[in-house]
């Protein structure tokens, strides 16, 4: 596979700039998404390929954009929006989970709303509460909806033309501090990651990690230097949050008997609580050496300051406690 | 702008379809035979089915919680409307819908919506892709006086006004929201001087005279269709019965009601088209039987039909 | 301690009423709460009795019903808001997440924000995918909310009185086919039951079922049903769902060794994953006889079909067979 | 409306404290000390300060993520501010807030918002209960124009509206939302005439001429305080630098740009009182050297301040 350098955030663009180039169904809205090429610089230049016609610089009303975007779908386009910040899905909740989401239903199966919602979540950039939020778990509980999160910007491309071509609402999660990352992306335009597929990020043999976003990568490097002391870590990105290929993580845990799962997203609430419990409820509880563990983001908002910010989310160091604690028992 | 007869005849006839329609829906909630809740549009049937037939063949609506004087007006099919009310696998949704959200999209119907306001946003973007794909239909948007209340109906007619979609944004102002005066929830004396906020046309209109309903939607469509940008219109109307299927209208006067009831829409329209000499009295009321037989024979058809199989609670979430 | 029997709708609007004339800074705000006496009749009575000032019907606008009751309360307020349903709390998530869950945090702890969010939660009424949803496992995932169900008449007083008197704002779970259930509630007006103490609603040996709102009721039917069949099923309600007293619980799942979760919200996502997760990362761990079970709503949309909505959440004979699985390892 | 010169001076000490504060916060932020982002409102300090100034003492305000002016106009200490920035201990919020959350409920300042439009509906709710306690107090709301395209604009509007709240809704007009211009935006000229949506008084005021802005709000906040229900008000103005940290700022012409600042108000309020002689220029230059000593005092405050402590995180989520 023919492979070049880029950053995450061009990797979305790539994303979005193939599959306009192909379907001209698609139209990309959002805020400052034009010529300012949105708030964290993703689609700077799609403007001045694809036209005012087809990106299109929305006012500052996230309950239209997710609506209008609904309405498009249904009646033939495949509307990508962008919330400027994930924290303003907050705005457009009755527009996404009780139209987007419900209408194929509520319609008797004869509906389809193809759109794409790109989420920019996490903290981590010291803009306080909120415009820091993680709020995927939210968008796990509504069925109707998909919800994606890549960590690579190789993923970033597949996963999310996977997204732009999926017949249904998808909640593209993206991590703002992931944006600048650089990684091989596949060249090929058709190169696609499907949906509802977990990845064996690293293997390993004594305790399965669950993790995505920005947090996989302090996984990884809690993995290696846990592995030096000798314990082998499997460490495995859902990448599809709902509906989640759960089948991946459960062979793995059968295969480890530990399991821990990491997310930057509030503990209590959070999908932790959702994939240890998948996990205690499948075959592998009977495989289960110690219980699975959750490690979250602390129960408060994000704040400000720059050391308490940092201290709000799990570190390296709590997940090599955390690796530590389930490895003792 | 006259109408042709067959337009008329078939105005009244959707009229009373819509009207019948709903006395059996009422019938059948009072017997406990459906359940959930029901909004009835019996008065205001003019609004609902006026605006809709001057519309053109392939236009779209998204219709409101008290949707049924819509969908008739639409021509959607009694029948699978009626089955739907009973929650019956030929109904429009299959029986997953019910009355707040009979829904057709291949025929352009958005659907009713249990979310006041909810039809502004998803018009909005219904109306990009005609416009988009310069299909020159138009979306009419149907909402309640109490919905222009809510966020979306701001920014969907912003939006909607700085894209010039093709949309209409009719709003149904029977005077209520629920169980409030407008004069409670707005300080305005016409919802159309609202169209100011956003630099478009706001149009007032008789909401029990068919004909006005019509002709002023139908030239509305015209320059909608035109790429001017969208309309607002507000068209004036009364609700007969109470909000839902429980409310003992203690927000109102009998004496109010009464007077709007002499405002008929069914009946101006037969007066009309009588006086007129396009129809004889005899011949509106063998309209109305049929009318009355197309009611029964939806009645057995939904009857008739078979319940959706348990499984199917499972299907339709995905596409 | 002196009973009224009452229903339970009669027992939110006593717990509202006792409170408001003891402090005047109390208002309750609202669609057509006034004359009408609120959707489901809760409040019939209370306009006349507080006057306009005092019960003050809101147009159809759920945003700023949130917000101006966010505002209100930090002035010096103490605001009780209905949501006509809880379904429409998508239009109000920005006021009640970004601002009144975040003021105090956000703000150093400087701002008080006693407010109310009564919602009415729940299928079973065929009203359909928009008025029928369980979403208080979004509201569990929000630091500065608190969230309270009350599952008898008595709780409705007890609990909604200290909702009411809490100095954070306070999601006040009802549900619907709640309403009209009756049962005795005590009439003195200093009667309160305390936020954040999970309740035991059943003693029992053999398995811990935690359950809240209707299908509490269920869960008691099944445990007295497999009760003739010689088990013993202690079950907890937790009341005060976030932050949620889980001591009571993991108490219990370490006498029993056996735990389920029964909600009737959508099961991926909902509460019954932090529980299970919770039990299973306590020291009840090394009790359990078998995984945590969950049981919860299908994941989908509440269809309108009488047979189909019955069928999307659990049913007794559902909760029957999940005790048997549980005691049958 | 004459002015007291106290008034004028202490008006010119704090536009000067505004467009320093945000000289220096800029700053930083090149240098790397502060993280996250922040906006800044140089160019239109009137709006923020003279609209503040002509309230009285118990009157509330809610600010704008391009808060800064409007705190320092609302009389909060710099030195607590910078502080904030600073994510100091000692800030406002305790560095838990940072630029976009500046927050002083204890003095009616109900907090910048990092929500566009989030000040709406939290600024009806505080009218309400200054209506509801009869304190005669009134509540002062700052948006953006952009943010008048957000629901919660409406709503609350409405709300206010139809309940007679004493609340003054002041409009930044700034031309651009981020890096739309208003045209695109929103389809009207004046954004007060989005009054007449709701029956209350829509005014346009010179957002870079403190005199008329401060004798417009004096005015609006006189009758709004008899009860008269809220007013909208728009002030045109202008923002000078970038709408946040980085900002090419291919949106807009650097003509458009260098026109504008030949209307700097805060040159306007110096050349005004030295024309009418309140002041020499030597004085007014007095006062600008102190405004700048207090804002080093100010950084050195917030410099030799303690960070939080780190299990601060914890605190403050609940009451
Ligand atoms: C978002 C939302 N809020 C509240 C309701 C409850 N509700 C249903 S109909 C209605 C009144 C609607 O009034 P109006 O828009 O005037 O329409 P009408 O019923 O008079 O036709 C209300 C409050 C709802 N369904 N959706
Ligand atoms: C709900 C919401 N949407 C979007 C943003 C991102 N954002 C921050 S400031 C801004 C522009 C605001 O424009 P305007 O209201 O005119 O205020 P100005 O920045 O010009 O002072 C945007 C889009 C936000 N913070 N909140
Ligand atoms: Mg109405
Ligand atoms: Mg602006």
């Amino acid at each position: 596979m023919e492979m070049k350098e880029m950053t995450y955030k061009d990797a979305i663009k790539l994303a979005m700039s193939e599959e306009m180039r192909k379907d001209e169904n698609i139209i990309f809205i959002g805020e400052d998404i034009g010529l300012y090429g949105g708030a964290f610089g993703v689609s700077v230049g799609m403007f001045e390929e694809f036209g005012e016609e087809r990106v299109r610089d929305t006012p500052i009303s996230e309950a239209v954009i997710a609506g209008a975007a609904a309405g498009a779908a249904a009646t033939g386009l495949r509307p990508i929006c962008e919330m400027m910040f994930g924290d303003f899905i907050t705005i457009a909740m009755d527009n996404l989970v009780n139209q987007a989401a419900k209408m194929r239903y509520m319609f008797g199966g004869k509906a389809k709303v193809p759109m794409t919602m790109r989420l920019p979540f996490g903290s981590g950039t010291g803009a306080a509460a909120q415009h820091t939020q993680s709020l995927e778990a939210w968008l796990c509980h509504v069925p109707g909806l998909k919800v994606v999160s890549a960590s690579t910007p190789a993923e970033a491309k597949g996963l999310l033309k996977a997204a732009i071509r999926d017949d249904n609402p998808v909640c593209f999660i993206e991590h703002k501090l992931l944006y600048k990352m650089k990684g091989e992306v596949p060249v090929d335009d058709e190169y696609i990651v499907p949906l509802g597929v977990s990845d064996v990020k690293r293997e390993g043999t004594d305790v399965t990690i669950v993790s995505y976003g920005t947090m996989l990568y302090r996984v990884l490097e809690a993995a290696e230097a846990v592995a030096k002391e000798g314990i082998s870590v499997e460490v495995i990105d859902p990448r599809t949050l709902y509906p989640m290929d759960t089948a991946t993580i459960i062979e793995s845990v059968k295969k480890t008997g530990r399991a821990i799962v990491v997310h930057e997203a509030c503990k209590t609430g959070g999908l932790g609580g959702e994939i240890a419990a998948a996990i205690s409820e499948s075959e592998a509880f009977d495989f289960l050496d110690a219980p699975v563990l959750r490690l979250g983001g602390l129960d408060t908002p994000i704040p400000y300051n720059r050391n308490l910010e940092a201290a709000a989310i799990p570190t390296v160091d709590k997940i090599k406690d955390a690796i530590y604690k389930v490895m003792n028992r | 702008m006259t109408l042709a007869k067959e337009t008329l005849v078939e105005m009244y006839l959707r009229m009373n379809h819509a009207r019948l329609f709903e006395e059996k829906v009422a019938w059948f909630f009072s017997r406990g035979m459906v359940h959930g809740t029901t909004h009835l549009s019996v008065g205001e049937e003019a609004s609902g089915v006026a605006s809709c037939m001057a519309l053109e063949e392939g236009d779209l609506v998204s219709l409101t919680h008290r949707g049924h004087s819509q969908a008739v007006g639409f021509g959607l099919d009694i029948n699978r409307m009626m089955a739907e009310l009973l929650g019956k696998e030929t109904g429009y949704c299959k029986g997953k819908g019910g009355s707040m959200h009979i829904a057709d999209i291949e025929s352009g119907n958005l659907g009713a919506n249990g979310i006041v306001g909810g039809g502004f946003c998803i018009s909005a973007g219904a109306a990009l892709t005609q416009q988009y794909k310069k299909t020159g239909k138009v979306v009419l948007c149907f909402a309640g006086d109490g919905a222009t209340n809510e966020g979306s109906f701001h920014e969907a007619l912003n939006l909607a006004s700085i894209w010039k979609l093709p949309v209409i944004f009719f709003i149904e102002n029977n005077l209520y929201a629920m169980s409030t005066p407008i004069e409670k929830h707005m300080n305005i004396q016409d919802i159309a001087d609202r169209a100011k906020s956003y630099g478009i046309p706001g149009i007032v209109v008789d909401g029990n005279d068919p004909l006005e309903i019509y002709e002023t939607v139908a030239k509305a469509a015209q320059e909608v269709r035109k790429g001017k940008g969208p309309v607002l219109i507000e068209s004036k109307t009364y609700r007969w019965l109470g909000h839902s299927k429980s409310d003992a209208q203690a927000y109102r006067t009998k004496e109010e009601l009464a007077e709007w009831k002499l405002k008929d829409p069914i009946k101006r329209l037969r007066n009309f088209m009588i006086d007129n000499k396009m129809m004889t009295a005899e011949e509106m009321d063998k309209l109305e039987e049929q009318a009355k037989q197309n009611i029964e024979a939806a009645v057995k058809f939904a009857s008739d039909s078979p319940e959706p199989p348990i499984e199917s609670v499972l299907e339709d979430v995905y596409a």
